[in-house]
Parts: structure tokens; C-alpha cells; sequence
């Protein structure tokens, strides 16, 4: 294994952490909001580690962009449905969970 | 629509273009009309923004390392035992133009440390916090003015 | 050998989370959780056919099962929930079951015979039988493109994409014959969020659609893949209540539902008057006959799933009468 | 047994699965349903089966058939939840006349 | 390397096993929804990861699909599946 690789496998590593922590986040936070904190945020940045370790290994810059158009869809449409379900769950009287 | 805008945008619909086939140059006899038929239902969907492109190279440094910040601050309270959470619903007061200046700043929110916006109303936002005890407001106000200098506009003042 | 291992249990895992999720799926009380655990399951599968070699197959599988069943059986619940009006979607569930009857035994001793029979019978094939993937490779050259799924898709079987299409619109048809069921609550109108989460993946989507209609030549993709990635466009268009307009639906939305088949039939009729055989493509000119074939197709594909998803004709009845 | 009969083994079961849930369940939706779980299970078998050809490539006709399969079923189940539809907009329910209750 | 890569695979997949809770226990609609979301992300890592062992470029359009269509569900579910009145109680349920 070369350098490179122990980079890749870092961050390879790191994501999956972040992948677990966002499953940990959705059966252990209390109500759909916080849920919602934890998938959005944890699963973004998990894929955003493992885009970028992939992308060390990728054969030529357009795989990258394509590593990183993945990235970015994800990162819209993730973003985009947390708050429509955030909506949603408010406008139906969801109500936030308080200590 | 400026007719820069547009080309823009048709700049941007062949570099996705390009990225996808492998910069295969064989592939334009489709690729051209792909574009321009994406082009076409982009510019009847989509109303004209001006964003100020240079200012892209300092927004994207910001809002990786945010949220990064913000994915190391969840994955910190989800796996904690103790997890250290006090959540509440907050109101922030927009001084952003409406339409996609508020859009983006919705959807930059929900993925920066802490907060999840819930609702989008007419200059108001609701951010759902996950510490109401941090200082989350500084944060805010912070991403606002970032979003306003993008979009090369300013904020109102009440 | 420890990749042999993990890629095992790898598999191993796949399998049973798809047979503990169908299982889940059928068995629980809850309408909604059962199609949230379909959508789960549609997922599943294409990993599953990306284990197996077939990625074409992933495609198909990602486009249609990541985007139009879970929307259209979301949709009909919902539907279905209005017209009961005693439960909400959420909550629906079905009648209470009556302990388990005799038929239900019956089938309880009958089923694991099949399946132990059928198992048997799987698990005595020879580990090795060619079938007819020599005989596209040796005829691959001819076909005018180089992903031997397209090649077979489009010119060995090509009277099969042909019948399959006009399949598609039969099923239109069908729906179109039951006439609006069910009168639709107006849409609400959609979030500024949603509005432009769509107007940005719109274009995208269509982007992708035609990359996928050129790669299907070399590579994993074609007129099918794309077909379904351009029919969800259409429905994220309709889900945010932009319908088209009465004019639209008219004639150019008919054009473009048989224009597929059309030229499938014009070709096929072509071909029998010059080579004597059903949709026998020219090896010489067979690449742009597939090209301007799977345009089509994916044109026609498109309109259908997404007219499918439109369901009964109620937006033209209105315009018309 | 190779990856290939595994994942034939997974069908047989997707196949009877879907099949019980077809006959015992009433509800129409859950019927469809089962109808889908049991297409797959089919398809899966296929592509499963196409895997033993002895080379690196598996047989593409197989393939072919599943892609094509796919985009049936899910036209299928269109046109079958309009079914369901329409006749529990006339019944008010979304099941088929059990024998017993008439 | 190839084991790394399929050691994640197995490793994502289980934490998805994990996350069919959710969809199991509710309590709300919502929750079960954001669970199959989380489903489409995970499964585009597992995805880029596969294409990385086996080398085959072609997975990453399949990600890519996935990717792009991951919303079209959660859409349905919000612009017309979702019924009008969630039960707030059992939020408060699921507390303890």
C-alpha cells in the first residue's frame, strides 16, 4: 500500500463513522426534527469523506467531477427534503421535542 | 435574462455534459442538442439570479468546512451517552430579497452546525436548533451576509 | 481470499435483508410502512443486481424503483385513503385478521414443498451452462453497438422491445379507458424549497437521460434507463402541480406516446421488404437505426410512465367537453 | 454453490413469499404488492441463473429480458392500483367479495 | 485495498439494517419516510464504493441515478401521501 492509499483508507474510515453516527442519531435522537439534524448533516458528510477518497483513486478529473456532481446532488436533495419534511411535520403540529 | 447569464448556464450544462460522458468528444452529436433542450426548460423554469461567481471561491471554502463542522458537532451529540441536546424552534428575521437568495440560505442552513431550517415564510425563516444554548444567532447572521454578498445584493435594514 | 470472504457475507447479508424485507413488507398491519419498506426493498434489489453482474439491470432497477413505484404507490395510498375517508395514510391498516385459516394451512404445507422442490431443482444445474452468451458474442460485431444487453435489446430481439413498447401502451390505455377514479385534491401548491430543488434537477435529469441513451451503446445504459429518468422529470414536474397544458395533452402528448412504437413498425416493415426478416437490421447502417430506434423509444418510454403516473384523463375531459 | 446459486436460493424464497402473501392477503394494494415481490424474485432468478456461463461475462439475453420486465411491471402496477381505484371508488372498499362473508 | 472496499460495503449495509428500526417503529409517517432516505444516501456509498473493488466505472452511473432520484419519493410522500393531521402524542410517546 502506498501513501495515497492509507489516505484513501482514512477517509474511507472516517465516512463510515460519520454513516454510523448518522443511523446512530436516527434511532437514538427523541422526535422527527432532530432525527432530521442527524441524517442530513452525518450521511453529508459521510459521503462528502468518501467522495473525496475515491476521488484520490479515480482514474481521470472527469471521474472526479462526476464523484463530485454525486456529491452535490445528494447534498441538494438531502438538504431540501429536510426541510420540506421539517415543514411538513411543523405545519401538522408535530411539536418539537423539549428537555 | 442577460444573454451572459444564459451562456453561463450553457457553459455549465456542457461541463456536466462532459463530466458525464468521460470527455468523450464522439458523444456531442447527442450532447449538443441534450444542452440545448436542458437550456431551453432550465430558462422556462428557472427566473435569472445574478450571482456573483468570484465570490463562489470564497463561499465554498466556508460552507465545506461548516459543514464538516456540522457533521463532526451531530455525529459528537448523537453517539455521546449523555446526548447533549436542547433542542427549540426559532425565528430568525430574513434581510435577504426573497426568492433564491432565501432559497439558498434554507437549504445552507439545514447543513451547518446546529441548525435545520423548518419553514420559509415571507422574510422570516424558522430554524429548528439543536442547542439552543449556543450561539447559534452570530452563525446565522453570519451565513447571511455571506449569502447576500453571492448573490451581489445587500441586506435590508430594519 | 479474505475479499472471496467478505464479498460473501457481503452477499450472504444482501440476501437475507431482501427476503427479511419482503417478509416485513407483506406481514405488517400498515399500509404506508409496507410501501415505505417496498421503496427499501427496490433499493436493495439493485445492489443486488450490481452483485450480480449486471449493471444494466442496476440502472433500470435504480430509475424506476428509486423514482416511480414508491411515488405512484404513495400516491395511490393517499388516494385510496380519500376515498375510505375513515383512516389517514399514515396510519392505514388493514382489517383485522381472522387467525389463520384453513386455506392459509393448506398453503403453509404446499409452499415450502414448492420451494424445496424449485431450491432442488436450482441448486442441480450444472455450475456451467453457456446459454446464448457466445452466440451474441460471435454476432456482437454486426449489431451495430458494443453492449451486448443493447445489441440484443434492440437488433437480435428486437421484436421483443417492439411488442414490450406497444405493452406500455396498452397499460396507458387501460388506465386512460377507467376515466378520472378518483377526484384529486388540488395540489398544494408547492413550497419555494421544493419549486427549486425540482427547476435545478429538471435540467439535470435531462442531462443524464441522454447520457444514458449514448452510453447504452458501449456501455451500461439505453433506451430504457433513460426512458425512466425522463419520466421522473415529469413526475417531480407534476408532483409540484405544474400540469401541462390541455393543448399539450392533446395531440403532441399522443404523437409522442406512439412515436416510439411507430418507428419500431416502420422499420420492421422496412426490413421485411428488403432483408425478408422481421427486424433484421443491415449490420452497415445498424448503429444509427438503434440511435434513431432508442430515441424514440426513450421519448415514448418517458411519456408513458409519466402519463401512467398522470393516471385517468380527467385534465383533458375537462379541456374537451 | 457459487454466488449465483445463492442468490437463486434468495429468489425461491422472494417467489414463495410473494406468492402466500397473494393468496391469503385480501386488501387489493397488498395483492399488488405481493404481485411486485414475486416479479422480483423472478427477475432475480434470471439474472442469478445468466451468471453460469463460465467466462467473465455474463449471458446478456437474460438481461435484456429483466430490463425490459422491469419497465412492464412497474406499468403493470399503474394500471392495477387504477383498478384498485376505481373499484373501491364503487365499493368503498379496497378488497375483493370473500366468499364467506356473503 | 478490494477488502477494504467491501468491508465498508458489508460495514454501510448493516448500519442500514440499523436504520430499518425507524422505519419499523415510526412513530410518524415522517419518521419512516426520512429513513428510507436515508436508504438512497447510504446506498450511493455503497455504490461508489462497489464500482471502486470491481473497477467498473459503469456503477458510478448507477449511483449517479440514485442520487439524482433519491427525492422523488420523499416529493410524493410530502406534496400528496402525507395525511393532514399527525397524531402529536405520539412524539411524546416515543420519549420515554
Amino acid at each position: 500500500m502506498t501513501l495515497i492509499d492509507y489516505l484513501t483508507a482514512a477517509l474511507l474510515l472516517a465516512g463510515a463513522i460519520f454513516f454510523f453516527a448518522g443511523t446512530v442519531g436516527l434511532l437514538r435522537f427523541p422526535d422527527v426534527y432532530t432525527r432530521l439534524h442527524a441524517l442530513t448533516k452525518a450521511d453529508n458528510v459521510g459521503l462528502g469523506l468518501m467522495v473525496v477518497a475515491l476521488a484520490i483513486q479515480a482514474e481521470s478529473w472527469t471521474a472526479v467531477g462526476k464523484l463530485l456532481l454525486i456529491w452535490l446532488l445528494v447534498m441538494l436533495a438531502g438538504a431540501s427534503v429536510a426541510h420540506l419534511v421539517a415543514r411538513g411535520a411543523l405545519r401538522r403540529g408535530v411539536r418539537p421535542w423539549k428537555q | 435574462m442577460s444573454g451572459l447569464s444564459i451562456l453561463l448556464r450553457g457553459i455549465l450544462f456542457s461541463l456536466i455534459w462532459w463530466l458525464l460522458t468521460d470527455g468523450d468528444t464522439a458523444s456531442w452529436w447527442i450532447g449538443v442538442p441534450a444542452v440545448a433542450l436542458a437550456l431551453i426548460i432550465n430558462i422556462a423554469l428557472l427566473p435569472s439570479s445574478n450571482l456573483v461567481w468570484h465570490e463562489f471561491l470564497i463561499f465554498v471554502p466556508f460552507f465545506l468546512l461548516r459543514s464538516l463542522l456540522g457533521g463532526v458537532d451531530v455525529a459528537r451529540r448523537a453517539i455521546d451517552p449523555r446526548m447533549p441536546i436542547a433542542p427549540a424552534l426559532f425565528e430568525y428575521p430574513l434581510r435577504l430579497p426573497a426568492g433564491m437568495p432565501q432559497v439558498f440560505m434554507a437549504n445552507t442552513v439545514s447543513l451547518l452546525p446546529g441548525t435545520l431550517s423548518a419553514e420559509l415564510c415571507t422574510n422570516c425563516l424558522k430554524v429548528h436548533v439543536l442547542d439552543s444554548r449556543g450561539g447559534f444567532l452570530a452563525e446565522l447572521e453570519a451565513v447571511e451576509q455571506r449569502v447576500a454578498r453571492l448573490f451581489g445584493t445587500s441586506l435590508k435594514t430594519f | 481470499m479474505e475479499t472471496m470472504m467478505v464479498a460473501w457475507m457481503l452477499d450472504s447479508l444482501l440476501g437475507l435483508g431482501l427476503l427479511w424485507l419482503a417478509w416485513r413488507c407483506l406481514a405488517c398491519p400498515n399500509l404506508f410502512k409496507a410501501i415505505v419498506l417496498f421503496v427499501a426493498f427496490g433499493l436493495l434489489m439493485a445492489l443486488a443486481w450490481v452483485r450480480l453482474e449486471a449493471p444494466d439491470v442496476a440502472l433500470a432497477e435504480a430509475a424506476i424503483g428509486a423514482g416511480l413505484t414508491g411515488a405512484l404507490l404513495m400516491v395511490a395510498l393517499a388516494q385510496l385513503q380519500s376515498i375510505e375517508t375513515n383512516g389517514d395514510a399514515a396510519g392505514a391498516t388493514e382489517k383485522e385478521e381472522r387467525g389463520i385459516r384453513p386455506l392459509q394451512w393448506l398453503l403453509l404445507i404446499v409452499l415450502p414443498l414448492i420451494a424445496t422442490g424449485l431450491g432442488y431443482i436450482i441448486l442441480s444445474f450444472p455450475p456451467d451452462a453457456p446459454g446464448l452468451s457466445t452466440a451474441v458474442a460471435t454476432h456482437l460485431e454486426a449489431s451495430g453497438v458494443s453492449n451486448p444487453v443493447t445489441a440484443v435489446l434492440l437488433n437480435f430481439r428486437g421484436y421483443d422491445t417492439l411488442l414490450e413498447l406497444i405493452v406500455l401502451l396498452l397499460a396507458l390505455l387501460g388506465v386512460w379507458s377507467l376515466g378520472g377514479t378518483v377526484p384529486q385534491q388540488a395540489a398544494t401548491p408547492a413550497p419555494l424549497v421544493l419549486e427549486t430543488l425540482t427547476r435545478l434537477l429538471v435540467p439535470v435529469l435531462i442531462l443524464t437521460a441522454a447520457y444514458l441513451l449514448w452510453v447504452g451503446a458501449h456501455a451500461p445504459g439505453g433506451a430504457f434507463q433513460a426512458g425512466s429518468v425522463l419520466a421522473a422529470a415529469g413526475v417531480l414536474l407534476l408532483l409540484i402541480g405544474r400540469h401541462p397544458r390541455a393543448a399539450l395533452m392533446a395531440l403532441p402528448l399522443r404523437l409522442i406516446l406512439v412515436l416510439g412504437p411507430a418507428t419500431f413498425l416502420v422499420i420492421a416493415v422496412v426490413t421485411m421488404l428488403i432483408e425478408d426478416a422481421l427486424l433484421k437490421l443491415p449490420p452497415e447502417h445498424a448503429g444509427k437505426l438503434i440511435l434513431l430506434l432508442e430515441t424514440t423509444a426513450m421519448l415514448s418510454i418517458g411519456a408513458t410512465l409519466a402519463a401512467l403516473f398522470l393516471g385517468g384523463r380527467r385534465h383533458t375531459d375537462k379541456e374537451h367537453s | 454453490m457459487s454466488i449465483a446459486h445463492l442468490y437463486a436460493l434468495v429468489s425461491v424464497g422472494l417467489i414463495s413469499l410473494g406468492l402466500y402473501a397473494l393468496i391469503v392477503h385480501a386488501h387489493l394494494l397488498r395483492k399488488i404488492l405481493a404481485i411486485n415481490v414475486m416479479g422480483s424474485g423472478i427477475f432475480l432468478l434470471l439474472v442469478a441463473l445468466a451468471q453460469r456461463t463460465g467466462t467473465a461475462l455474463p449471458d446478456p439475453v437474460p438481461h435484456a429480458m429483466v430490463i425490459t420486465g422491469i419497465v412492464v411491471a412497474v406499468s403493470a402496477t399503474a394500471l392495477a392500483l387504477t383498478l384498485m381505484l376505481k373499484l373501491s371508488a364503487q365499493t368503498g372498499c379496497a378488497e375483493l367479495p370473500d366468499k364467506e362473508d356473503e | 485495498m478490494q477488502t477494504l472496499y467491501l468491508t465498508l460495503a458489508l460495514f454501510l449495509l448493516l448500519t442500514l439494517g440499523a436504520g430499518m428500526w425507524r422505519v419499523l417503529r415510526g412513530p410518524t409517517a415522517a419518521d419512516r419516510m426520512l429513513a428510507a432516505q436515508l436508504f438512497g444516501t447510504t446506498a450511493v456509498a455503497v455504490l461508489l464504493l462497489l464500482s471502486q473493488a470491481s473497477g467498473n466505472a459503469a456503477l458510478r452511473d448507477v449511483a449517479l441515478v440514485f442520487a439524482l432520484l433519491a427525492a422523488v419519493t420523499a416529493v410524493a410522500f410530502v406534496q400528496r401521501a402525507w395525511p393532514e393531521q399527525e397524531q402529536p402524542q405520539e412524539t411524546e410517546r416515543d420519549v420515554d
